[in-house]
């Protein structure tokens, strides 16, 4: 049982305040992502989970205990920095050694361990180098390497595969996964990657300047984000957002009517995600738009559109679309993918 | 004659000498302006702790250094004189400029002059600080015992002073031990002489051996059950210190502190303060002797050596040897204690006026060899004391090592004349 | 880790350095070499004589020299383990986040022992040692203890010795401790704090590699001071009671300066100075390999 | 760090106790050294040792105004302070040179630092006499500064190597490519993190010729009379003036503590803080 | 003109050899982007053109000079490390500012440029913070901040944005591009991420294992992998590989012909991008596959399907797709989007 529940957790750097009334439970063996914005209190999050910090006040319970006042070392939990925190004088094999040796396993348990996560994280021919002599993302997987062969109750992460690339990336995910399934840890992860975070987590923990702003499943965040921030955070490239006011029954952008259902609250704001925005010829759809900026990845191509007030849209076309730079285009926004926001921010309607 | 007159060729001249850092050189710094007024001479004092005294002016006449005047301990003579490092003192007597007709050579204690300033029949230095082996005691320590007067032998002290004041915690006697030059000096020497016994015979062959040797040695030995435990490590500050707390009945310490045992800030005992000469041994007192003379060091050029002559004579003349005890220094001028008042006045002068009359220079011997001796001596002596080897062994080996030294030095082949 | 430069550049950082080393400090020796190979008393500056190894082999061959050495090593041997082991106490102690005040005041005080001057050390251990008016034996009374004769006994002399050593110099031991803590990454730290509690393992896996240097310097320059201890000793107990407390600079000081004999001191000196060299070359060996 | 880190509630106390305990075992002979200078002879020798006493100013009075340790007091700051300046102002970058450069030798010229340390200054003290006699410095404050080098610049050197090697090359790097001269990051980015190493060393300097005493004694008289020469002076055999002596001392560790106040802040940064990942 | 010329540069670490024969050309101002795995040595090609690194052989030129035996200081490049590199003993500001004070600018100059690149990097507020006191990101930015206030000829970023949220991310990736455009600076980025690697560069340089894959534009490389490694290696999630022989007049995959066209060299393997993947209802496709797992991102889904065979191919699906795992579709396989590749990795065909 390794429930990680928070309760009115805050946390100060001196004047500073990083975390503002964290309350939080985490189920058994859930896969919890923290996402956020640079400096939002992710580290210091996990950090406070793990005990590296200690927090100015509230509680923290591991698995029912509380652990509050509990030193790290005894709260099973096992963490990967996001400074990799590698003892440089050790090798690799002995970075991944030592927490296995100081806990009284036995030599064969640890050697099985540590060739296990060596062949996962491909390091199998790195084993005796030192870490000054890896590349960063080889640091890196040693880091990742060091928290699986513990085989905690939790498994903290700090923006793992940040160093790694596209490939090994989705791999290492993958591992992850099975070992999640396999040990039936709970998992905590920080990461900065949209598709790591819909894809690998349970349950997404959106950080803002301290606070929570959403938690949810992924597809919750992302059909229902709470909050404009959380709209805007999830996805990439981000929603677009008009301003908008009451009009035609509905609400309106710049005359423009949106929809045709009335709210409640008026918004103060529409958004809708890049691929969202359907693609018209134009003065076919509700508005004209010109191409300023067409990036292509390949697969897929976004415009950088502008409107003639002067708002930026982007909207997700075909990898192949012929559409250039400089071209006027109609783009429509179908009612369903519309998302309203309040002034103040919160989600407005259903 | 005048002192003026005499020194208006080296006005300006700055003489150099070392200082210790006891109460007779303070006397005479306080005098020293009166000097300078007078002749225009600049006296430079370097204060060092007798510690060092010695192993700094070694350097400096090694290295041919500034000092114009030599302190030398009676102990050092030997070796000052032999290196050359002192002029002869008739350089200058035999100068009509420059000596005082009032100089008066034969006023000084003869035992004091010889020990302290001559060397193999040469004067080469004035006794300057003197001192003397002294019992100081606790008189009313002793009045309770129901003694009316201090031990007048050792046999005294150890048989009937020793048992009746050592109880409740307190002693009969201390006796400075620690290993340095108190080991040689203050103990072993101490109880060597009064018994008969001896460094060396007249062949400079080792005599701790003799009998009387042994006998002094083992009743230093035996001793001990009257004296505080540890008393290997008390110098001279710890056993002065256990006469003035009153813990002990009384001591044999140098004429010198009687300042500081009379002194209300340091002593307890000040009322109860009693001075005699040391006790007698078979052999007779024998008591302990020390001090300082000033000699001219002969690395000086002429002029320093004329002014450094004219301070050294004008500090110990006659003239100024009342001063010279009223600041607290202890002349050796025979005919300052015969003043009227001033046995009175000093309680101890009359003890040390006797102890002057008989004793022996080498005391502790006195040439060039005695640094290494005695640090032999300091080693062994503790060791005797501790128990660690016996009086016959200890001395077997002192004899040996200090023989060694001695036919190093080439006293054996006959390079240099037995003087001690 | 290191890069190649200029040989100005190379120069401008440590040539001031060799010099004024090379100015200082190696003349003085050269001339002791030369004094340790000549009959060299300096009351006997007449008889200076070339000697050749006289002076090495009578050292060598001194039960005296050896007896002292033996003594300057046990004094070692009980000594610096002692300082090593409180002085890592000391520096972990430190380095742990705690009450800043009261660190602070123990980094502070940690100067006071250092900074007595050594002969005052040896005098303030007369005072306090002494079996009549001694504190120690007055505290030691308050528990039950009797008086201890701790100077004028040869044995327990020894110890006071130990005892004023392990006082003075363990402060030196904890501050290059734990500057040497410093080194350490901080997250380093908290890595292995995650994994044990015991602060033993993670001083023995995590911090001890960032120590050693450190550890190292202690070892040499210990070894070396201790080989040269002498101003709280002579004023202390000037080697006595007996020889108990006569070590070898007691006595290299006693044939040179009491003694007078400059070339057998010399010898002695620079037969000390090897010692002190092979040994240092021997803790670097076994402890410093890694590291450098 | 605001907040306390978390299993160290019963940590603290033990913490608390042990401080307690060093500082009281630091201090204490201290203490008794600074009572012992505010008593007369008597009540320092005084059986049992006196606890409570009417202090006197006496020692103080008479050692400043009578004996003049004033003045060797200020011989020895010249002296010490000129001696730590140019000890770390030699050694540092000398330790930089051995941190960060390669050449030849490297390893023998670091030993050969070290071993200026070991040379017993008993059998020094002679030669060095004869030549500072001979080059007529004798009793400068130049001399004593010099030869305290020998040992300060030893200790010096090592630290700082050991310091300037903890920190990651990394920063030397980024301010290489920054066009910043091989000096300009010894001073701007280097020394500053050695800082604990630096400090270290400065108070190890700073008291190693503060408290230095055979060569203070053997090569200076009066004018470059140091205080520790001057403290010992007082023990001239016959008679041992405790009071004089410790009010001498005590006065002689103020500065020590005055100066090591300044450096100890020094002493605890982490060197790497937030400086890599 | 900072173009920069490598030419037969290789790199050894003792007894391993980082990089191999190393020849390239970045012309004057291009912004160009280092790719490839974990440990295939861009950082150490970047530290080598910085001159951090000695180099074992070969010759490097910036700007038309040879500054192979050129100090580092003297070649007027930037860099941002992968470590960061920070001063912990200063502040951010301290941070920009050495350099620009070492090379003696003047103190408006510096003050302006910091004051910009912190507005930029929105470190405004943090101006005064020591490292120590920043969160990952946030001293990523400063270590961005370092170089971009110097305006040096080349620029080298060693994985700038890795520890940035995504909408950050996009904010200083179009940052940086501006600055591209305004400076005229050569850029050499090395990155892990597709997207910013497609979108900013160039020219993209593909290493593997020490050695050059391919050099060429972006859509290039996409559209025409030079070998099999750059085909799986760009494009996120990789292509699918598939085995193939001769057969049916063209290749065919176990029997099944994959277009008509015959090629001259026989292929090994053919490839095709998950989102080139057609979707039909079981059987309408050349093949039958079962969906084993079924990723939702949001604005699309990932399919993990298993084919008879056994062989994984992924397929881009909508995001609203109700395709479920375990459900059996047929796929198609576009005959212009194959690409096909010989035994050694090599592209064969068009
Ligand atoms: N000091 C060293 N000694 C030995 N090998 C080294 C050293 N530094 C790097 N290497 C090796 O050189 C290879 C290239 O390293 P480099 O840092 O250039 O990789 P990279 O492409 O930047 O990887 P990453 O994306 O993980 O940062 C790696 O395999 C690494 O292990
Ligand atoms: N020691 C410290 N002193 C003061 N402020 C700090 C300290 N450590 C972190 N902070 C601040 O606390 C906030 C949260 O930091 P934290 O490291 O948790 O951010 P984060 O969410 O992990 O960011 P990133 O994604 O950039 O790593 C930041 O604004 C940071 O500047
Ligand atoms: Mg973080
Ligand atoms: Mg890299």
């Amino acid at each position: 049982m390794a429930q990680v529940t928070l309760e009115g957790v805050n946390k100060h750097y001196g004047a500073d305040q990083a975390l503002f009334d964290i309350s939080l439970d985490i189920p058994d063996g859930a896969f919890a992502v923290f996402v956020g914005p640079s400096g939002c209190g992710k580290s210091t999050l996990l950090r406070s989970i793990a005990g590296l910090e200690g927090i100015s006040s509230g509680r923290i319970a591991i698995g029912g205990d509380d652990v509050t006042a509990v030193a790290p070392s005894d709260r099973n939990v096992a963490m990967v920095f996001q400074s990799y925190a590698l003892y440089p004088h050790m090798s690799v094999r002995e970075n991944m050694d030592f927490g296995m040796k100081v806990n009284g396993f036995d030599p064969q348990t640890r050697a099985a361990r540590i060739a296990e996560a060596a062949r996962i994280l491909q390091l199998t021919e790195y084993l005796d180098r030192k870490p000054g002599q890896l590349s960063g993302g080889q640091r890196q997987r040693v880091a990742i390497g060091r928290a699986i062969v513990k085989q905690p109750r939790v498994f903290l992460f700090d923006e793992p595969l940040s160093n790694l690339d596209a490939k090994l990336r989705i791999q290492m995910r993958v591992e992850l996964e099975t070992l999640h399934r396999e040990l039936g840890a709970t998992m905590i992860y920080v990461t900065h990657d949209q598709v790591e975070a819909m894809t690998m987590a349970d349950v997404i923990v959106v950080l803002n300047g301290g606070r929570i702003e959403q938690v949810g499943a992924p597809m919750e965040l992302y059909h229902r984000p709470a909050t404009e921030f959380v709209a805007g955070f999830i996805g990439a490239p981000s929603m677009n957002f008009l301003d908008v006011e009451p009009g035609g029954g509905a609400v309106a952008y710049r005359g423009v009517p949106l929809g045709t259902r009335a709210l409640e609250t008026a918004p103060a704001r529409a958004g809708i995600r890049p691929e969202h925005v359907a693609l018209a010829a134009p003065g076919a759809g509700l508005i004209d738009v010109t191409v300023r900026v067409k990036e292509a990845l390949g697969g897929e191509s976004y415009l950088y559109t502008r409107t003639e007030a002067g708002d930026e849209i982007v909207v997700r076309a075909d990898g192949e679309t012929e559409i250039a730079p400089g071209d006027t285009v109609g783009l429509g926004f179908p009612e369903g993918r519309l998302h309203f926001f309040a002034r103040d921010g919160a989600r407005v309607g259903v | 004659w005048s002192l003026e007159e005499a020194a208006a060729p080296y006005a300006g001249t700055t003489v150099d000498v070392v200082f210790l850092l006891r109460p007779g050189y303070e006397a005479a710094e306080a005098m020293i302006p009166e000097f300078t007024e007078k002749t225009g001479i600049e006296i430079n004092i370097t204060k060092l702790p007798y510690e060092n005294a010695l192993g700094e002016q070694v350097r400096d006449f090694v290295a041919g250094g500034d000092l114009d005047i030599a302190l030398i301990d009676l102990v050092w003579i030997g070796n000052f004189a032999e290196n050359e490092w002192i002029v002869p003192i008739d350089k200058f007597t035999s100068n009509p400029d420059l000596a005082d007709p009032e100089l008066d050579i034969d006023d000084f204690f003869p035992l004091v002059l010889n020990a302290f300033g001559g060397w193999n029949g040469t004067i080469y230095g004035l006794p300057f600080d003197n001192y003397s082996g002294l019992l100081f005691y606790n008189r009313c320590m002793l009045e309770e015992a129901g003694f009316d007067g201090p031990p007048e032998t050792w046999d005294a002290v150890m048989n009937e002073y020793g048992p009746a004041l050592t109880k409740d915690g307190k002693y009969a006697y201390a006796l400075q031990s620690k290993r340095n030059e108190t080991q040689s000096a203050d103990s072993f020497a101490r109880m060597l002489w009064p018994f008969g016994g001896s460094f060396l015979d007249e062949n400079f062959r080792s005599n701790l051996m003799s009998a009387e040797s042994q006998a002094g040695l083992k009743f230093r030995q035996n001793l001990m059950q009257y004296m505080p435990e540890g008393i290997v490590s008390y110098d001279h500050a710890e056993t002065v210190n256990a006469l003035a707390q009153g813990d002990v009945a009384f001591i044999t310490e140098w004429s010198a502190f009687y300042a500081t045992l009379k002194n209300p800030e340091t002593s307890q005992v000040t009322d109860c303060l009693g001075i005699a000469p040391e006790p007698m041994g078979p052999a007779g007192r024998k008591p302990a002797l020390g001090g300082f003379s000033l000699a001219v060091a002969s690395q000086a050029d002429e002029d320093e050596q004329a002014a450094a002559w004219l301070f050294i004579q004008w500090v110990t003349s006659k003239a100024n040897a009342e001063t010279y005890l009223r600041k607290g220094g202890v002349p050796a001028r025979q005919s300052v204690y015969e003043l009227p008042g001033i046995a009175e006045e000093f309680d101890f002068v009359p003890a040390l006026v006797e102890s002057w009359q008989d004793g022996v220079p080498e005391f502790r011997p006195r040439f060039a060899e005695w640094p290494e001796i005695t640090e032999i001596v300091q080693e062994w002596g503790t060791k005797m004391m501790l128990g660690e080897v016996t009086t016959e062994e200890g001395a077997q080996e002192i004899g040996t090592r200090m023989e060694a030294v001695l036919d190093q030095a080439g006293y054996y082949s006959g390079e240099k004349p037995l003087a001690q | 880790m290191s890069s190649r430069v200029p040989k100005r550049t190379l120069f401008s950082f440590i040539g001031p350095s060799i010099l004024a080393l090379a100015l200082v400090g190696i003349g003085p020796l050269i001339y002791a070499v030369w004094t340790s190979l000549h009959f060299f008393n300096l009351t006997k500056l007449r008889q200076v004589e070339f000697i050749g190894l006289d002076n090495y082999a009578h050292v060598l061959t001194d039960p005296i020299f050896w007896d002292a050495m033996g003594r300057t090593f046990l004094l070692l041997g009980i000594a610096l383990p002692l300082q090593i082991a409180f002085g890592l106490g000391i520096a972990l102690l430190l380095h742990q986040p705690g009450i800043g005040f009261l660190k602070t005041l123990t980094r502070l005080a940690l100067v006071l022992p250092m900074a007595t001057t050594y002969a005052v050390v040896g005098l303030l251990g007369q005072v306090m040692f002494n079996i009549k008016y001694g504190v120690v034996n007055q505290l030691l009374g308050f528990v039950g203890v009797d008086p201890i004769n701790w100077i004028g006994d040869p044995a327990n002399a020894f110890y006071a010795v130990v005892f004023w050593d392990v006082w003075q110099w363990t402060p030196f031991v904890a501050l290059v401790l734990l500057a040497g803590l410093t080194t350490v990454p901080p997250e380093i730290e908290e890595a292995a704090r995650l994994e044990t509690r015991s602060w033993w393992k993670v001083l023995r896996y995590v911090q001890l590699p960032f120590l050693l240097p450190g550890l190292v310097a202690v070892l040499i320059l210990r070894t070396a001071d201790t080989l040269k201890l002498f101003d709280m000793v002579f004023t202390m107990t000037r080697g006595g009671p007996g020889n108990a407390t006569e070590f070898i600079s007691i006595l290299i000081q006693r044939v040179g300066f009491r003694a007078f004999d400059q070339g057998l001191a010399s010898a002695q000196a620079v037969i000390l100075l090897v010692i002190t060299i092979v040994l240092s070359q021997l803790y670097i060996r076994v402890f410093y390999k890694e590291v450098r | 760090m605001s907040a306390r880190a978390p299993g160290q509630g019963r940590g603290l106390a033990v913490q608390a106790a042990l401080l307690c305990l060093i500082l009281i075992f630091c201090v204490f002979p201290f203490y008794w050294m600074v009572t012992t200078s505010l008593k007369t002879q008597l009540i320092a020798l005084q059986e049992p040792p006196a606890w409570i006493f009417s202090p006197t100013l006496g020692n103080y009075t008479e050692v400043l105004f009578e004996d003049g340790v004033g003045r060797t007091l200020i011989n020895s700051l010249i002296i010490a302070v000129s001696t730590t300046l140019l000890a770390v102002g030699l050694g540092a970058p000398a330790a930089y040179a051995l941190a960060r450069f390669e050449f030849r030798g490297k390893k023998d010229l670091w030993f050969w630092f070290i071993t200026n340390r070991m040379v017993s200054p008993i059998v020094l003290a002679l030669p060095f006499f004869l030549i500072v006699r001979h080059l007529g410095l004798l009793d400068t404050h130049l001399v004593l500064i010099l030869i305290y080098l020998t040992f300060n610049l030893p200790i010096v050197i090592w630290i700082c190597t050991d310091q300037f090697r903890a920190i990651p090359y990394d920063l030397d790097e980024a301010a290489i490519l920054e066009g910043a001269s091989h000096w300009r990051i010894f001073r701007s980015i280097c020394l500053p993190l050695a800082m604990p190493g630096v400090a270290v060393s400065a108070i190890f300097s700073f008291i190693f010729s503060w408290n230095e005493l055979m060569y203070a004694i053997v090569l200076t008289r009066n004018t470059a009379k140091t205080a520790p020469a001057m403290a010992v002076s007082f023990m001239e055999g016959y008679n041992l003036p405790y009071g004089k002596i410790m009010a001498t001392s005590t006065l002689i560790v103020v500065p020590v503590l005055i100066f090591a106040l300044i450096a100890s802040k020094q002493l605890v940064r982490g060197l790497t803080m937030g400086a890599v990942k």
